[in-house]
């Protein structure tokens, strides 16, 4: 037993984190906690470190013994120091293992530990990487550094927070690989996710967390196969499988792409990231667009939704070309058209009440006046399920799902003829992610309900739409009806990316 | 608006625009004979007493608000004070100025006009220059030329504008006739005017090496920096009991009185007045007050209304607190003034009632002139030490009047341009100078800065008859005439004479105290020596 | 690193451009003053035709622009034309008051750094303390005291009543360096109320940076106290503090025009004082490319490092 | 209770100052008659000045220039820098932003005291116009900073999310990013002021701007100090005042500041 948690009670201001938690991790396993937004993962990961959040009254006891404690955040950039080299910290720390060496070996030997440490977390252009600067990192390789980090301190635990969470199937792929590696290091592993894939395919033991308390622990297989206890079986239910859409519905054409050459500005340059010779969304469906993060899916959405000006070629709304920038467009093209962004809460003014926010779109775009456009706000807010007392909050005071609900209630105030949604489930756990598709569903099912355009990285979410494109270094490699793409890929790209996620059988189950 | 604006405001006089020179366009009919023509005379007076026995050696360091890096060591050139003082240790002039501003025989031994009193001989003393060569006609005639050049801008080339310098011609090695366009009875004026220094035959260029006549020799320059000097053994009036004198350039008068406390100077020039109450008693250093050394005015402009009308300006006159301006402009560092230019000066009519304030009688005069409820605007700058102080002073007490005086301040650097011929009221001052130049510069019809435009036939002719008379005491008279028709209905409200402030380290001795600034024995370094 | 070559290329360029706006707007101010060098010269002697002549003599009789073309093509040539005044080489000017004023300039800013740098830590270091309070307050009110009241100040303390130090420097002309005592007071003036700034700025950097996830990371893996402060937080503290740095070019020509007025030093402030009260335009003109200069290198120089040590942050050329 | 203990300090040391300046015009009656100046005693509490006038009268007087000039020109330089800051940040037209920012970034390059004293002797500004003068000098420097906060207020999610909604610019610019970037704007407000009072207290130290015997206490710190060894009052009040004044208005920014809490910089992902 390399920790063992025992009767661990986290509260602050009266509220209580966690609850009672007990636990043993034994190295070489991977120990999963699990659990959604909010259930006290972090604070438990976290505790093992012997961190709490501020003024936090602590009671039970965590003993680890004798080992330090690795730890890779969900944002490893974070914990990166953007003004410093990236190998900065790895030299502080290899340094501090050669003080007993001659003055004049200590920094080869020194230099020698980083990149032995380098190479365990599978970096291998060592020399490269520690030259550089965090940010001119990928997200991949920041995460390698951090763990090679935790590696060179030689920890004999290591916690993983949400390694996965909003990654495409090929980088989940790599992680998780990564993680049994470490493992098979006889390195202990605890692994904070909600991403039950992960979960299955690694853990030796899990945690099952809801508000603090676990309501199930036990081996991996056990609770994963068997669960016993309710809020388990929730978490762990199927995702959705029945179409967003009704495939009877599908109308006209609505919107249609073609010749289309976005550009971003690096530097001074303006190099293409995305070309889209022809794409079409008809009423009453739902165009799932999938794709590795970087293939160019966001820009796509952002074009249609005029938030990308940067481009070339027609997005034709019932035939009639829509301006490039939304500044150009006119009301009326402005409400056929609605975006729902990746951050809600990013994406709402913290210092407004909700309603009001969400009630402006009938105002600006319908000319509603104030107090008929906030009666109509409330109604359609109280139809996602969230209820006037919530919505007369601040942003701040709103969960994460309950915000991106919001944030679909201020799209459809506009009544769009295309919704235009981004990412908007990705860092979800699965129960609310679940709950939001299902909203997403009743909205396109409605008799004038919009035509959507999902883009998501998670294959899962891209099934029950009507149709995939899937998009690879921003090119449409292939597009067609769900079932066909994801059933019978034909480019080499959506095989591959089917591939990474067909091995932990979860993939597809259209 | 700059340091130098500061520099000013405090102190008058600093740089251009205060320099108190003396620079006369007329001549004046002077003592046509000078008694006393002696080199090494009347010094004596004006020096320090119970100052010991002078000693010999060491060396002095005197600090004076500077030009900075444009400044020069051409005599001719020369505008400030430190001009002033530098080139009065390297260079003579033929007279210079007393304690009562009479002209005092320098490098001239002696001076004798025609009956006319359009010729004037002048002998040269004994003198040689810095190089052994002596110090002749020609070198004299050279200099005059020099300045007189229509081509240069020389600041004596109005002064000399008496003499007819092509047909002056040297009559021996130490004797010039001087021919002047008109008879001008107050010559010797012009020969001590400031600037009029006597340079070598040829001579142009004085920065690197320049070389004069007088107690010292040249030893280094940087421009805005520093001037070495050391003992001119030769010199012709006694050698300086100094081996050696710096003048150093300290624009803030608080630096240079701070330099003089922490003795890094024995010597600091113009000092404010609260600076020498505050040093006065403390014995740490010595104050010296030159008296009567800056006149403080309002000038009213006498051609234009309100002041074209004599009651307005006599009303004026009566508004006046004088002692409360000198108090409050001057910090009480000065004396009160009548109304007339030159207190303690040769010819000043010092038999004149002293004027009150009355502001009764001036609110009769005021409405008698109809010209109740009379709004004025005083221009005043930071020009000057006092100016805007004053102005606000008397804007107060003019209130008292029925008067609204509407302060207006303009910009320093162009002050005296700008108040010469628009406005009608404004603060003026003027330094040390003969009265005679005082009236010829400033108060006749044709005078080049007639800043009152004082312009009356009578007065004119009063004053070209002093110039042409050649009994000391029968011009006295006519000086004194011309006086008290300033005194009654002039254009300058003259309310005080200011103190000229030096603080000079206790080890200093020899100071002259009684010397007003601009006169021979001010900033004279020859005569002082270390205890 | 072509990208930087680019930026660099367009910073000089906007340099050139900004040194060339502040000539411009410089000529055009001085132009627009009451009086020119000729009415300046003339002082209380305005005699109208004297000033003719003068004017005559310096050139003032040309047009404004002629003079300007005449002095820009001489610029172009490295020659900063002729002071009005006293006809001698601007040139030689400059380089004459270039030293004093560089001496002073650069031993405040050697200070600056690490007093500043070590003030703002320190506070930092004991946030909310008695330490942290003691720097705070006296850093505000020091930055509150203009420096010719502090210079009062110190001078009254230092060199009259104790005297520690000289009070001016009267006297010791270039020769500066050779008598250091005479620097202490002007570079304490100096450094004043920059240090206050700075000491500030990095004292809020250092709270943000320790409060920062990698520093708690660093100290999670047992990095000493000492290191993590000065080589983890430290550079992140700096950036904002870099580019104030640079800005206080801008405070240094506020203070040295002070400074040297007080303490009686001949440096530029002295000479851009002087030349604007004789209007010798071509030394003020001289003065203004020197200090455009200075102020264009240094803020591209903050810019560098800005860069070198927050590269996220797109500087915008 | 805990906000008096944050605000309480600058407060306090802010409201003598402030008091005196607002309160001190009523409560000054005729001024005293004039002595000799530099004088103590003689019915005068802190002696007379340099022109002989009664320093507690002087004092009483002095605050409303000094606070309404410091003031007036924080304002007008953000009235101006304001809108070139939201404008630029908002913009989508590289023109527009350049037509906006380069002119700042030029004048920049000037030395603010250099520009001050050659448009103060070109143009003798009044009191007003010393404000507008100092104001002018603060734009470059203020605009920078509205824009690089407005900008990464400008380039967050809401600000699309309202121009989805088709809100006007207006909307935008001050209700959105102005108000999210207020506590910037505060805290950036308190440092300028210091710097305008210092600016304005050089100015007159240069003789700049102000009338060289106006009641204001930047002027008497000035023109006192030839007194300061014979009457020291004269200077040491007004000079306490304005530092009063600096440091209350500093210690309010910096409790502001902490009220703020942690750095908004880290923004969530």
């Amino acid at each position: 037993m390399i920790v063992t948690v025992t009767g661990l009670t986290v509260e602050v201001e009266g509220r209580t984190l966690v609850d009672r938690v007990s636990l043993r991790i034994r190295p070489g396993t991977v120990t999963a906690l699990v659990g959604a937004s909010g259930s006290g993962k972090t604070t438990t990961g976290l505790a093992l470190l012997g961190e709490y959040p501020p003024g936090a009254r602590v009671t039970g006891d965590v003993a680890v013994h004798g080992t330090r404690i690795g730890y890779v955040p969900q944002h490893p950039a974070a914990v990166l120091n953007p003004a410093r080299r990236t190998g900065a910290l790895l030299l502080d720390l290899a340094r501090q293992q050669v003080r007993d060496l001659p003055r004049s070996q200590r920094r080869t030997a020194a230099r020698l530990r980083v990149t032995a440490a380098l190479a365990d977390a599978q970096l291998d252009d060592a020399e490269e990487v520690l030259s550089r600067y965090p940010h001119q990192l990928s997200g991949g390789q920041q995460q390698r550094v951090v763990l090679a980090q935790a590696l060179l301190l030689g920890a004999r635990v290591v916690i993983a927070d949400e390694p996965t969470t909003g990654q495409d199937a090929l980088t989940k792929r790599r992680i998780v690989d990564q993680l049994a590696q470490v493992a098979g290091r006889g390195i202990a592993v605890l692994l904070l996710s909600h991403d039950l894939d992960v979960v299955r395919e690694l853990a030796d033991e899990v945690v099952v967390l809801r508000g603090g308390r676990v309501v199930e622990q036990g081996p991996g297989h056990r609770i994963l196969d068997a669960p016993a206890h309710p809020w388990t079986k929730e978490l762990l239910a199927e995702p959705r499988a029945l179409p967003y859409a009704d495939p009877e519905h599908a109308g006209a054409e609505i919107l249609t792409v073609s010749g289309l050459t976005a550009r971003h500005r690096t530097g001074g340059a303006r190099v293409p990231v995305l070309s889209v010779d022809r794409l079409t969304l008809r009423s009453g469906e739902c165009l799932a667009v999938v794709g590795r993060s970087g293939s160019g899916k966001t820009t796509l959405a952002r074009c249609l939704a005029g938030l990308h000006r940067d481009h070339t070629g027609q997005i034709l709304l019932d035939g009639e070309p829509l301006p490039r920038s939304l500044r150009d467009r006119s009301r009326e093209q402005l409400a056929a058209v609605q975006y729902v962004f990746q951050d809600a809460r990013a994406a709402f003014d913290e210092h407004r009440p909700v309603l009001d926010q969400v009630a402006r779109t009938a105002v600006r775009l319908h000319g509603a006046g104030s107090q008929e456009a906030t009666a109509e706000a409330r109604r359609v807010l109280t139809d996602l399920g969230l209820d006037d007392s919530l919505v007369r909050r601040l942003p701040g005071r709103l969960s994460g799902g309950e915000l991106q609900r919001a944030a679909l209630a201020r799209a459809l105030l506009a009544r769009p003829r295309v919704l235009v949604c981004d990412e908007i489930t990705s860092g979800l756990d699965p129960v609310t992610r679940r709950s939001l598709l299902d909203l997403l569903a009743t909205l396109v099912r409605r008799k004038d309900g919009p035509g959507v355009v999902l883009i998501t990285h998670d294959l899962d979410t891209a099934a029950p739409a009507t149709r995939v494109a899937v998009l690879d270094g921003g090119e449409v490699v292939e597009e067609g009806p769900a079932e066909q793409i994801l059933t019978a890929p034909r480019h080499p790209f959506t095989v591959s990316l089917l591939g990474a996620s067909d091995r932990w059988g979860a993939a597809v189950r259209p | 608006m700059t340091a130098s604006a500061d520099r000013q405001t405090r102190f008058p006089g600093l740089r251009r625009r205060g320099f108190l020179a003396a620079a006369g366009g007329a001549a004046g009919l002077g003592a046509l004979t000078l008694a006393g023509c002696s080199g090494t005379a009347d010094t004596g007076a004006a020096t320090g007493k119970g100052d010991g026995t002078p000693r010999r050696g060491g060396r002095v360091r005197a600090a004076f608000a500077g030009g900075g890096a444009s400044e020069t060591l051409d005599p001719h050139l020369g505008n400030l004070f430190a001009d002033a003082a530098r080139s009065k240790a390297i260079f003579d002039k033929l007279a210079d100025y007393g304690a009562d501003l009479s002209a005092v025989p320098r490098l001239a031994a002696k001076w004798e006009p025609n009956a006319g009193l359009d010729r004037w001989t002048v002998t040269l003393r004994q003198a040689e220059f810095h190089d052994g060569k002596p110090v002749t006609a020609t070198d004299v005639l050279y200099s005059y030329r020099r300045i007189a050049d229509p081509d240069k801008a020389y600041r004596a080339r109005a002064s000399l504008e008496p003499i007819d310098l092509k047909a002056s011609r040297a009559t021996g090695e130490r004797s010039i006739e001087f021919v002047l366009k008109r008879p001008t009875a107050e010559f010797p004026n012009v020969m001590a005017a400031f600037g009029t220094y006597i340079v070598q035959d040829g001579a142009a260029e004085f920065d690197r090496a320049p070389i004069g006549s007088g107690p010292f020799r040249f030893v280094s320059f940087t421009p805005g920096r520093s001037t070495v000097l050391r003992r001119n053994d030769t010199h012709w009036d006694g050698a300086p009991h100094l081996d050696e004198l710096e003048f150093l350039v300290a624009n803030e008068e608080s630096a240079r009185i701070n330099a003089l406390l922490g003795g890094q100077v024995e010597y600091a020039h113009e000092l404010n007045p609260a600076t020498g109450r505050a040093h006065e008693k403390a014995g740490g250093i010595e104050i010296v007050r030159l008296r009567n050394s800056a006149m403080q005015a309002f000038a009213m402009k006498t051609d234009r209304p309100p002041f074209d009308d004599p009651r307005v300006r006599q009303a004026f006159f009566l508004i006046a607190d004088r002692e409360e301006l000198v108090n409050g402009a001057l910090s009480g560092a000065g004396e009160t003034g009548n109304d007339l230019f030159g207190k303690g000066y040769e010819y000043y009519a010092d038999e004149l009632p002293q004027r009150e304030q009355d502001i009764d009688r001036a609110r009769h005069l005021l409405k008698q002139a109809g010209a109740e409820g009379l709004k004025v605007t005083l221009d005043t700058s930071a020009v000057a030490a006092g100016f805007t102080e004053a102005a606000g002073i008397f804007r107060d007490q003019a209130a008292r009047a029925g008067v609204t005086v509407d302060v207006r301040m303009g910009s320093k650097d162009s002050y005296w341009k700008d108040i010469l011929d628009s406005g009608t009221l404004c603060c003026y001052r003027s330094g040390a100078m003969p009265i005679e130049s005082h009236i010829s510069q400033r108060l006749l019809t044709d005078s080049t800065t007639n800043a009152t435009k004082w312009q009356d036939k009578n007065f004119d002719a009063l004053y070209q008859q002093a110039q042409s008379t050649r009994d000391r005491t029968a011009r006295a008279a006519l000086y004194g005439r011309m006086q008290r028709q300033l005194h009654s209905e002039g254009g300058f409200l003259v309310w005080g004479f200011g103190d000229w402030i030096l603080g000079t380290a206790r080890s200093l001795r020899g100071v002259a105290r009684e010397a007003p600034a601009n006169t021979l024995d001010w900033a004279r370094f020859d005569k002082v020596w270390l205890a | 690193m072509n990208g930087l070559r680019s930026w660099i290329a367009r910073r000089l360029l906007l340099g050139a451009v900004q040194t060339a706006a502040v000539v411009l707007l410089v000529f055009a101010l001085t132009e627009a003053l009451p009086g020119d060098a000729a009415v300046a010269f003339a002082g209380d002697q305005p005699d109208p035709e004297r000033i003719a002549a003068v004017r005559e003599a310096m050139g003032l009789d040309r047009p404004a622009h002629e003079r300007l073309a005449d002095w820009v093509t001489g610029l172009l040539h490295g020659d900063f034309g002729t002071s009005l005044t006293s006809g001698r080489p601007v040139s030689g000017f400059l380089a004459d008051g270039f030293g004093p004023t560089l001496l002073l300039a650069t031993l405040t800013v050697l200070l600056l750094v690490p007093v500043g740098v070590g003030l703002g830590v320190l506070a930092a270091r004991h946030e909310g303390r008695f330490t942290d309070r003691l720097i705070s307050s006296a850093t505000l009110g020091v930055y509150a005291v203009p420096e010719f009241a502090l210079g009062v100040l110190l001078v009254s303390v230092f060199a009259l009543r104790l005297g520690w130090l000289p009070p001016t420097a009267v006297g010791y002309g270039t020769g500066l360096l050779e008598h250091p005592s005479v620097l202490v007071l002007p570079v304490l003036v100096l450094l004043a109320r920059p240090v206050c700034s700075l000491a500030r700025l990095v004292r809020a950097g250092m709270i943000e940076a320790l409060a920062a996830p990698y520093t708690a990371h660093a100290e999670r893996y047992g990095i000493s106290g000492a290191r993590i402060r000065y080589t983890h937080a430290l550079p992140n503290a700096l950036a904002p503090a870099t580019q104030q740095l640079a800005r206080t070019i801008d405070w240094l020509l506020c203070g040295v025009i002070v400074v040297e007025a007080l303490y009686v030093i001949p440096g530029l402030g002295t000479v851009l004082m002087n030349a604007v009260a004789d209007r010798d335009i071509p030394v003020v003109q001289g003065l203004a490319v020197v200090f455009g200069l200075a102020t264009v290198v240094l803020n591209l120089g903050a810019d560098l490092v800005t860069h070198r040590l927050a590269p996220r942050s797109a500087v915008a050329a | 209770m805990k906000r008096l203990r944050r605000y309480g300090p600058g407060v306090a040391v802010a409201a003598i100052p402030l008091g005196l300046a607002l309160v001190g015009p009523f409560l000054v009656g005729e001024p005293p008659a004039r002595a000799a100046s530099f004088t103590l005693g003689g019915g005068h509490r802190l002696g007379t000045d340099f022109v002989g006038r009664d320093v507690v009268h002087q004092v009483l007087l002095g605050g409303r220039p000094v606070v309404l000039v410091a003031l007036a020109a924080t304002a007008l330089a953000y009235l101006v820098a304001l809108p070139i800051g939201l404008i630029s940040a908002l913009t989508h037209r590289r023109w527009l932003e350049e037509v906006l920012m380069r002119p700042p970034d030029v004048l920049l390059a000037v030395p603010s005291l250099l520009m001050i004293l050659l448009v103060a002797a070109a143009f003798p500004p009044g009191a007003a116009g010393l404000a507008l003068l100092v104001a002018f000098v603060s734009i470059p420097d203020a605009a920078r900073i509205v824009r690089a906060a407005a900008a990464e207020a400008a380039s967050r999610p809401a600000v699309e999310a309202l121009r989805m909604q088709g809100e006007s610019w207006w909307r935008l610019a001050v209700g959105y990013v102005g108000r999210s970037i207020l506590r910037t704007l505060a805290a950036d407000a308190g440092i300028r002021l210091t710097g305008v009072l210092y600016l304005v207290a050089t100015a007159a130290f240069l003789g700049i701007g102000v009338a060289p015997d106006a009641a204001d206490w930047a002027v008497m710190v000035d023109r006192n100090r030839t007194g300061l060894l014979i009457q020291p009052w004269a200077v040491v009040v007004p000079a306490l005042l304005i530092v009063a004044l600096t440091m209350g208005a500093n210690l309010l920014v910096d409790a502001a500041m902490e009220s703020r809490g942690p750095s908004r910089k880290g923004r969530r992902p």
